[in-house]
């Protein structure tokens, strides 16, 4: 039996397009908007002026809070505004724009660090905070802020969270397939800053060419166990992983470390490993550009601050006519409404869905199927707290344990009454948490 | 005077104890599955009320407010008890009908309510006036939820035969769920009337 | 008067009087009531006892018997109330029995709670007039020699079974033929 | 790169495909195994029958639907589920006009009253079929024999009153008397399966539901297959107790709903007035949803037991 | 013995379920029915107070009425008026005692008196010849009886908050619809115990 | 007969006895404080213990009303009559003192027609989901997105979504109970106090040009209102203007400047000073006057230019002799408003 949890979805995976595609080099961009908040926390201060040279790795904004990560110019040339733009949330976040020179002039400062085995724990997280590495596998977060747990969390276990189980993805796949030694460079790095023996590397079964990969690179390397996963949608969810493979249970509101736990994903991993090798900070990554809507679907190597209609345009420009753009995965992407919203750290993916396949269902009374709730991984009633959500019955809501859902999609996949369930349910949440801050 | 004829009207519509308050079911359900069990009941129901009401109305200075309740419910038992004995010595065939529930006005929650509610504030005149009026509203909406029982269920109209011998009984009316049916779908149309009546 | 003492005098005042009325009314009635019930029992014995104008109440091996007689004082028969258990409750049934052909002179549903317009029907002639004259050594049995209802043969079986186990006891008491 | 208009949405962007209306109409299309099987056995009757009734639950839907000025959703499938079923579980030789009333009944009280489909709290069939058979009981009770054409008893009632008992192959393929649909064991149980396999009933409820009847028939020492095979039990376990809208949503709940109506049935089948108790026990269960429902939420991922 | 009282339990409890096949304490059941935790509180207390009934009924008229041939005639009054009466005594007990059982039940008492079905226990004890063991279980079997017909109503009436029922019989009316359909769920028990 | 009637007396009396001196000995022994509020309130409630409140009986319901858990007009029985009485024991009174009254007011005027709309959204029709959907459908973030959640929320009807698909508020009704401005997703919604008759409807921070691409009315940050202000009440902030309503004294110069018309207010019914004939020339108003609108020689009657006059009422305030009253231009408000039915 392969390990997995209770619940998920079997969507369609799509990989097809892309799973076999190496990572290719995307073309440099003219211009990059990079913005000042690609993170979970608070926004970085811009340390550059209008009319600044910078140069590839130098950093850009930097960050005052604890919960924060800064961020490095991705091109070399000049910064010609610092203003709000839109990002990827529909908003419009501070941030700082750059025409590349075209001469992709690294930075003076980035020079590789000492080996890892020379450096401390303490050295370690100071170069992940420098370099600017957040969570790559869609939330965000700081990982040295990850690494740091208060003293009284006891954390045992590191796990590389290597599902992909997103529909479409393949940019974790490829890594894991083309640069394995860099996932476990990464992994050894956050075992040792975190002063872990044991980690495991999960990955679902329909990467067996990964399984393959990753295994030979932790040949001979004890206490770093790959541990092959059901292929399941949302496997890679972190607590859905830490459950399949410790069989413990986050606690509910808790954090991972509650469990004794850290989770990153694999891309994290192999952030790190660039620093510690190059000493160059987060200004890359792989970013898949696929779906119907795309003439030739690829795995690239985008720099943070591109457009994203460029890469589309590298990948063949669209395929019929174009009726969503989705920032991420197709089960917890962003739509976007415009193509020049930049790639950011966490963009694993640009999806683009051909019009005849966003065709808008009217939604039906709810039949009371409970496909939903035997869909839903965290086993909540998602269908009841839609129909509180629908009459604004917060508290009910809450009491239904709206605040755990992770919004992975899994309900609203299934309804067969086509019930924005995932959609009402973040509409609770967002109701409750605004009403708690008071 | 104009008062007296408000106090009137009041139970027969406005505050029609059957449809409007939805108090006082039990007996309005249980033996209205012939139009001549809804008369007699209505009947029954009206002289109690009215009796008890005019000597609560009497009595509203006397008693003092911590034996309200007993001593209201001892005035509404008595009379009922009359009521009991009357229709047992002389209409006996209907007394086997309705059993159990001549002793139940006792507890019927218009008597007490009216007692409670509109007696014990006011003199015996209006007492008796609301009394009427909550009594006969009562006696007509039971009546009516018999006639339809009556009809459906044995095909007569009190007794005499209205539907033609092809008819086939709908026995589901002579039963629990037929009187619980038919009050709901009354209720109902009630409740569309008295929409359509406010909104002009 | 304090206010508790008044409690207790209004209340028990009030008790008394409606004690006090009752008793009353009660008196004024009870003999009405009492010749009701006189009278529907001489009425359903005489319903089942063609004939009868007067009536006899006997008390034997711890049953209740009415002797019907008719105006001359001739022994017309004699009734007996017994019970089955139908469809949804108790039935009560008032024999008429001649002992002396051994017949059954008619029955009369006294009380039951079956469903109307199908097991009520029991109460109607056209079910009841099949056990005038039926001998007590017949069967009983229902669909053959006691005609049924349609749709639904409980009661009717109830009503049968009560008849036949009742008499079986009353035959030992007045034997067919025998004197009474 | 033109400028395209986008659509924007919440995640997630795909959806399983699965309607409302294609599960209704595959109910529907596994409705037409116990449909044939009536129909082999009573011959047209059992087809105007099962028309009938259909024609008139959609009618009575669009009527009741219209008068209320809501758009009209006969198209969703549930009101022709809604009209079969009721016709396999009436007798054959029913008078159409009694059909009729069962069937505006059942979505009339059983449906549209409480706002129509996925907010009823009884089975609307079973409702149709329950008032028929307390309004006219005589007619709800006349059985057609299929093997000679005569009016004759059920096994269940012929094992009740007269003590006779049915050969198992007779009860498996259905040439017994009954209601239209429910005497052929075979055509249910496969029509059943294919709903299993497409997952559109979850299959705790027909076994809790059988494995209560048969375990409690042999402890009280009864035949259970003949108790299994016999009456409405298949149809109701297969198709009448698994109706989604009237179940717990809970996986707890639905093994309770099972458990709850294998009692209740045995109880009336052993001990009560009535000689099929199928239909009293899966209303009865409705009946208790809401509050199984209410009782049996799960335990969240990560619930910590009590602090 | 066991088997009656058995008999007894699943006669008054589900075949002649008081608020289903009699008729009785209608209004207490459309009032309180509308949320589920109230009801429980209300079945509860009711329970209690038609067990306690039964005890005080049996002896009115077995040691009272019955000696002193009054029964045709005072059995209704005496019996109300000691209902009325300690049901209120009752209430300013609990209330003395335990305020959160008060809160949690207390407050449901005084709509207690005017429920028929308590009077209705008291005059059918007599009626049907229950001795003194059975009286105590009528009493408790009516009492849960009504709180079975409260807990199914209330379940149901939750769930209608989500539905769209027609405005006109919102209310008591679909109440009184659902009430019917579920007593016609219960006429599934006829027959099921000697009566 | 008469045996009968004694011991009716006697066993029904002994009963009485008993049970009163029950329930005296229990009410004596058991008394407990309660708040009189609820026996009043139980008092004036029908007493029908129908539950139709949804509370077990009147004392329920009582005592729910006195722990504010229940309105004051809960009793459906007893209708609006009884809800006075118990609203008279709780000493509910009427809505707060006026004076400086705040109502809401909807900060946004990019409706269908003003604002556009840069995509198509599908899903919950509801304000708060729909923005957290990539900020909303508008192309402006700070848009009021329309689905009328804040018309939901509004307790006393005050909000109805116009035809341009933005709320319109009746400020006679709004209450300012700001459970709008709590509900809006994008704040849109603020309370402003009643007397502020110019706002700035736009609260788009991003860059002019952004703006001027997302809608027709927003704020352009072009600072012309800061500059024409005569009383530094207005700044622009963040891209956006924003009035300080302390300092505002309803001139509408800048409501005349703005070349978006992003600031509004009522401006038909603008103010003009008039000066009566208790005037004593004293020229105080003339030297304060911000506009100069004010003439006339000392120790005579002045007069004020109403072409000039921007109506915001410094004259009239610092006037010695109150000579000074601010009068509507076209009328009073009730004249400028519709006058087709005041002649019936
Ligand atoms: C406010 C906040 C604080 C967090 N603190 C910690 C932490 O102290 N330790 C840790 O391991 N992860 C922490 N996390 C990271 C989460 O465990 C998780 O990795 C992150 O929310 C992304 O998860 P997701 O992609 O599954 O949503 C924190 C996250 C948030 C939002
Ligand atoms: C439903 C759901 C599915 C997810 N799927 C993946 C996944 O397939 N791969 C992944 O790396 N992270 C996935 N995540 C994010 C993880 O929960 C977690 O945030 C991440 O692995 C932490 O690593 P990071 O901080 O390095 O991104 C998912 C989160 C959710 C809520
Ligand atoms: C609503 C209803 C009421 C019934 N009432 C009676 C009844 O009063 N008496 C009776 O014998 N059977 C009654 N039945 C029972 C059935 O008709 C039962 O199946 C029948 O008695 C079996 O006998 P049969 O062989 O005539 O079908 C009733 C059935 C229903 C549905
Ligand atoms: C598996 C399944 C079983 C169903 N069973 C019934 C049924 O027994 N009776 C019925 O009226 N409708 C049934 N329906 C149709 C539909 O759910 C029903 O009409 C709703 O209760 C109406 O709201 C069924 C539907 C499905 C998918
Ligand atoms: S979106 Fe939330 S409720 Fe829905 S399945 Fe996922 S966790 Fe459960
Ligand atoms: S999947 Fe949809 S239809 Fe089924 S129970 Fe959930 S919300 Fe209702
Ligand atoms: S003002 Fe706010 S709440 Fe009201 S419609 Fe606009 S966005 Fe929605
Ligand atoms: S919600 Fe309150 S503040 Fe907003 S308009 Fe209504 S009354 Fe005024
Ligand atoms: S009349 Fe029975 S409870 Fe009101």
């Amino acid at each position: 039996m392969l390990k997995t949890f209770k619940g998920g979805i079997h969507p369609p995976y799509n990989k097809e397009m892309t799973k076999q595609k190496p990572v290719e080099k995307a073309k440099l961009p003219a211009k990059v908007v990079i913005p000042l908040s690609q993170h979970v926390g608070a926004p970085c201060e811009p340390i550059v002026k209008v009319g600044d040279m910078v140069k590839v790795g130098q950093k850009i904004g930097e960050a005052k809070a604890f919960v924060s990560a800064p961020v490095h110019s991705s091109v070399s040339g000049k910064v010609v505004a610092v203003e709000p733009r839109l990002h990827a949330s529909g908003a419009y976040v501070m941030s700082v724009v750059i025409e590349s020179d075209g001469l992709d002039e690294i930075y003076e400062g980035v020079k590789p660090p000492k080996p890892l085995e020379e450096l401390s724990p303490d050295e370690i997280k100071n170069l992940i905070r420098e370099a600017g590495i957040v969570g790559m596998g869609g939330a965000g977060f700081p990982t040295q802020v990850k690494l740091s747990p208060p003293a009284d969390k006891k954390i045992d276990t590191v796990i590389v969270n290597g599902a992909e189980c997103e529909p479409y993805l393949t940019a974790d796949h490829r890594l894991m397939v083309e640069r394995p030694e860099d996932v476990v460079l990464g992994l050894r790095a956050i075992m040792k800053a975190t002063g872990v023996s044991k980690a495991y590397i999960g990955i679902e079964d329909n990467k067996p060419d990964a399984l393959e990969a990753m295994k030979a690179a932790v040949k001979g390397l004890s206490g770093i166990e790959v541990v092959p996963l059901a292929t399941k949608y949302p496997q890679g969810g972190e607590k859905q992983l830490i459950n399949a493979i410790t069989g413990r249970e986050v606690p509910s509101g808790g954090l991972p470390m509650d469990v004794g736990v850290i989770v990153d994903n694999a891309g994290t991993c192999a952030a790190i490993a660039n620093v510690l090798k190059t000493g160059m900070p987060l200004v890359e990554r792989i970013t898949t550009v696929t779906g119907s809507g795309v003439k030739e679907p690829k795995n690239l190597l985008v720099r943070i601050g591109t457009p994203v209609g460029e890469l589309i345009e590298q990948c063949g420009g669209f395929a019929g006519e174009p009726g969503k753009v989705i920032m991420g995965g197709p089960m917890m992407g962003l739509s976007q409404s415009s193509l020049e919203v930049p790639v950011m750290k966490g963009t694993s993916g640009v999806l683009v869905l051909q019009k005849s396949e966003v065709k808008a269902v009217e939604s039906m009374p709810c039949i009371r199927c409970a496909r939903c709730v035997d869909a839903c991984p965290i086993r909540l009633l998602p269908t009841h707290i839609a129909k509180l959500a629908e009459r604004g019955r917060w508290a009910d809501a809450e009491r239904y344990h709206a605040l755990d859902c992770i919004e992975c999609g899994c309900c609203a996949y299934v309804c067969p009454a086509h019930i924005p369930l995932t959609q009402l349910i973040r509409l609770a949440k967002n109701h409750i948490l605004a009403s708690k801050k008071k | 005077m104009g008062q007296l004829v408000k106090d009137f009207i009041n139970g027969l519509w406005n505050e029609n104890p059957i449809f409007r308050m939805v108090i006082g079911i039990c007996s309005s359900l249980a033996v209205t599955t012939a139009a001549q069990n809804g008369v007699a009941m209505g009947l029954a129901l009206t002289f109690v009320l009215t009796c008890s009401s005019v000597l609560v109305s009497l009595l509203r200075s006397i008693i003092p407010d911590k034996v309200r309740i007993p001593c209201y419910i001892i005035v509404i038992a008595t009379f009922t008890t009359v009521v009991d004995l009357t229709m047992k010595a002389y209409f006996p065939s209907l007394y086997e009908v309705m059993g159990i529930f001549i002793p139940l006005i006792v507890v019927n929650c218009i008597v007490l309510a009216r007692a409670e509610a509109f007696a014990s504030k006011v003199g015996p005149i209006r007492a008796v006036a609301d009394a009427l009026g909550m009594g006969l509203g009562y006696a007509w909406a039971i009546t009516l939820i018999s006639i339809i029982r009556e009809i459906f269920g044995s095909g007569t109209l009190f007794g005499v035969k209205v539907l033609g011998e092809s008819f086939t009984q709908w026995v589901i009316m002579l039963l629990p769920p037929g009187a619980f049916l038919v009050m709901g779908i009354l209720v109902g149309v009630m409740n569309m009337i008295a929409r359509k009546t406010a909104s002009h | 008067m304090n206010e508790y003492m008044r409690m207790i005098v209004v209340l028990t005042v009030i008790s008394i009087v409606a004690g006090a009325a009752l008793a009353f009314t009660y008196e004024a009635t009870n003999p009405k009531i009492q010749e009701q019930e006189r009278q529907a029992l001489e009425q359903a014995v005489m319903n089942v006892i063609p004939g009868t104008e007067k009536m006899e109440t006997v008390e034997k091996d711890g049953m209740t018997f009415y002797i019907g007689m008719d105006g001359q004082g001739n022994k017309k028969g004699i009734a007996f109330k017994t019970t089955g258990s139908g469809f949804s409750g108790p039935i009560e049934i008032m024999v008429g029995y001649d002992p002396k052909e051994g017949k059954l002179t008619g029955i009369e549903i006294l009380s039951m709670s079956e469903t109307p317009g199908l097991g009520a029907k029991i109460k109607e002639p056209s079910f009841t007039d099949q056990f005038k004259g039926k001998s007590v050594n017949d069967e009983f049995a229902p669909k053959k020699d006691v005609q049924v209802i349609t749709g639904a043969t409980i009661s009717p079986t109830a009503v049968a079974n009560a008849i036949k186990t009742s008499l079986d006891k009353v035959t030992e008491i007045y034997p067919v033929g025998g004197d009474y | 790169m033109g400028q395209y208009r986008f659509t924007i949405a919440s995640s997630p962007h795909i959806h399983s495909g699965e309607s409302v209306q294609r599960i209704m109409f595959s109910v529907a299309g596994a409705l037409l195994l116990p449909t044939i099987a009536g129909i082999y056995f009573y011959g047209i009757k059992a087809l105007i029958l099962v028309v009938t009734t259909t024609l008139a639950a959609v009618i009575t839907e669009a009527i009741f639907q219209k008068l209320r000025g809501k758009p009209i959703t006969v198209w969703d499938g549930s009101a022709v589920v809604t009209g079969i079923l009721l016709a396999l579980n009436l007798p054959p030789g029913l008078p159409l006009w009694m059909a009729v009333v069962g069937a505006a009944v059942a979505i009339s009280l059983g449906k549209q009253i409480y706002g129509g489909l996925g907010t009823n709290p009884f089975n609307p069939a079973l409702i149709g079929r329950v008032f028929l058979m307390i309004t006219f009981p005589v007619q709800m009770t006349t059985w057609i024999n299929p093997v000679d054409g005569t009016t004759g008893a059920t096994p269940l009632a012929l094992l009740k009153m007269q003590g006779v008992s049915t050969d198992y192959m007779s009860l498996f393929l259905g040439n017994v008397g009954g209601s239209m649909g429910e005497t052929s064991a075979l055509m249910i149980i496969l029509g059943g399966l294919y709903l299993l396999y497409k997952g559109y009933i979850d299959w705790t409820i027909p076994a809790g539901y059988l494995g209560t009847v048969a375990v409690l028939s042999l402890l009280l020492g009864k035949d259970p297959i003949f108790q299994l095979l016999s009456g409405g039990l298949m149809l109701g376990a297969f198709f009448m107790a698994t109706d989604m809208v009237t179940t717990p949503i809970t996986r707890l709940g639905r093994i309770i709903f099972g458990i709850g109506a294998g009692i209740f049935t045995v109880i009336i089948r052993f001990y009560g007035g009535y000689p099929e108790g199928v239909s009293f026990s899966i209303l009865l269960m409705n009946a208790f949803t809401p509050v199984i429902n209410r009782y049996t939420v799960p335990k969240i991922y990560g619930e910590v037991k009590a602090r | 013995m066991l088997k009656d009282l058995a008999f007894l339990v699943v006669g008054t409890v589900l075949v002649n379920n008081f608020v289903f096949a009699r008729f009785l304490g209608q209004c207490p059941f459309l009032g309180v029915s509308s949320k589920l935790e109230t009801s429980i509180g209300m079945g509860m207390a009711t329970t209690f107070v038609l067990t306690m009934t039964a005890v005080a009924a049996y002896f009115i008229q077995y040691y009272i009425l019955e000696p002193f041939g009054l029964s045709a005639f005072l059995q209704i009054v005496s019996f109300i008026l000691v209902i009325a009466s300690l049901v209120q005594l009752v209430e300013m007990i609990v209330l003395k005692i335990s305020p959160t059982m008060y809160n949690a039940f207390g407050i449901y008492l005084p709509l207690i008196t005017t429920n028929c079905i308590v009077l209705a226990v008291a005059l059918l004890i007599p009626q049907k010849g229950y001795n003194f063991i059975e009286s105590i279980v009528f009493g408790l079997s009516a009492g849960l009886g009504f709180t079975l017909a409260l807990i199914l109503m209330a379940g149901i009436r939750e769930d209608l908050e989500f539905a769209d029922v027609p405005e006109a019989l919102r209310g008591p009316a679909i109440v009184f619809l659902t009430a019917g359909l579920l007593a016609m769920i219960f006429l599934g028990f006829t027959g099921l115990v000697p009566l | 007969m008469a045996n009968t009637i004694i011991t009716s007396i006697l066993s029904m009396g002994g009963l009485g006895l008993a049970m009163g001196a029950g329930l005296v000995l229990a009410s004596k022994k058991f008394a407990v404080e309660t708040d009189p509020r609820v026996d009043s309130v139980l008092e004036a409630l029908p007493g029908a213990n129908c539950g139709a409140c949804g509370y077990p009986g009147c004392g329920g319901l009582a005592r729910a009303i006195v722990d504010g858990k229940a309105p004051v007009n809960a009793c459906l029985v007893g209708g609006e009559a009884v809800a006075k009485k118990v609203a008279k024991i709780m000493g509910v009174s009427d809505v707060g003192a006026a004076g400086d009254r705040k109502v809401a007011r909807v900060l946004c005027q990019g409706g269908k027609e003003e604002a556009k709309f840069k995509a198509e959204y599908t899903g919950v029709k509801s304000c708060r989901a729909a923005s957290m959907v990539n900020s909303g459908p508008k192309a402006c973030p700070f848009a009021c997105i329309g689905f009328g959640d804040c018309e939901k929320v509004c307790p006393v009807g005050a909000i109805t979504m116009g035809e341009k698909g933005l709320p319109v508020i009746d400020e006679e009704k709004c209450t300012g109970c700001g459970l709008c401005v709590k509900e809006c997703p994008k704040m849109v919604i603020s309370l402003s106090p009643e007397k502020n008759e110019v706002h700035v409807r736009c609260r788009a921070t991003m860059k002019g040009k952004d703006t001027r691409d997302a809608c027709k009315v927003g704020c352009i940050a072009c600072k012309q209102c800061e500059k024409v202000c005569p009383f530094d009440a207005i700044h622009v902030v963040n891209n956006v203007a924003v009035i300080d309503y302390e300092k505002c004294r309803n001139c509408m110069k800048c409501v005349e400047k703005c070349p978006t018309k992003a600031i509004t207010s009522a401006f038909a019914k603008r103010k003009k000073a008039v000066i009566n004939d208790t005037c004593i020339g004293c020229t105080i108003c003339a030297k304060n006057c911000p506009v100069n609108a004010i003439s006339g020689e000392v120790k005579k009657k002045h007069e004020v230019n109403a072409e000039l006059c921007i109506g915001c009422s410094i004259c009239a305030e610092k006037c010695p002799k109150g000579a000074i009253a601010m009068v509507r231009s076209e009328g009073d408000i009730k004249t400028s408003s519709c006058n087709a039915c005041a002649e019936v």
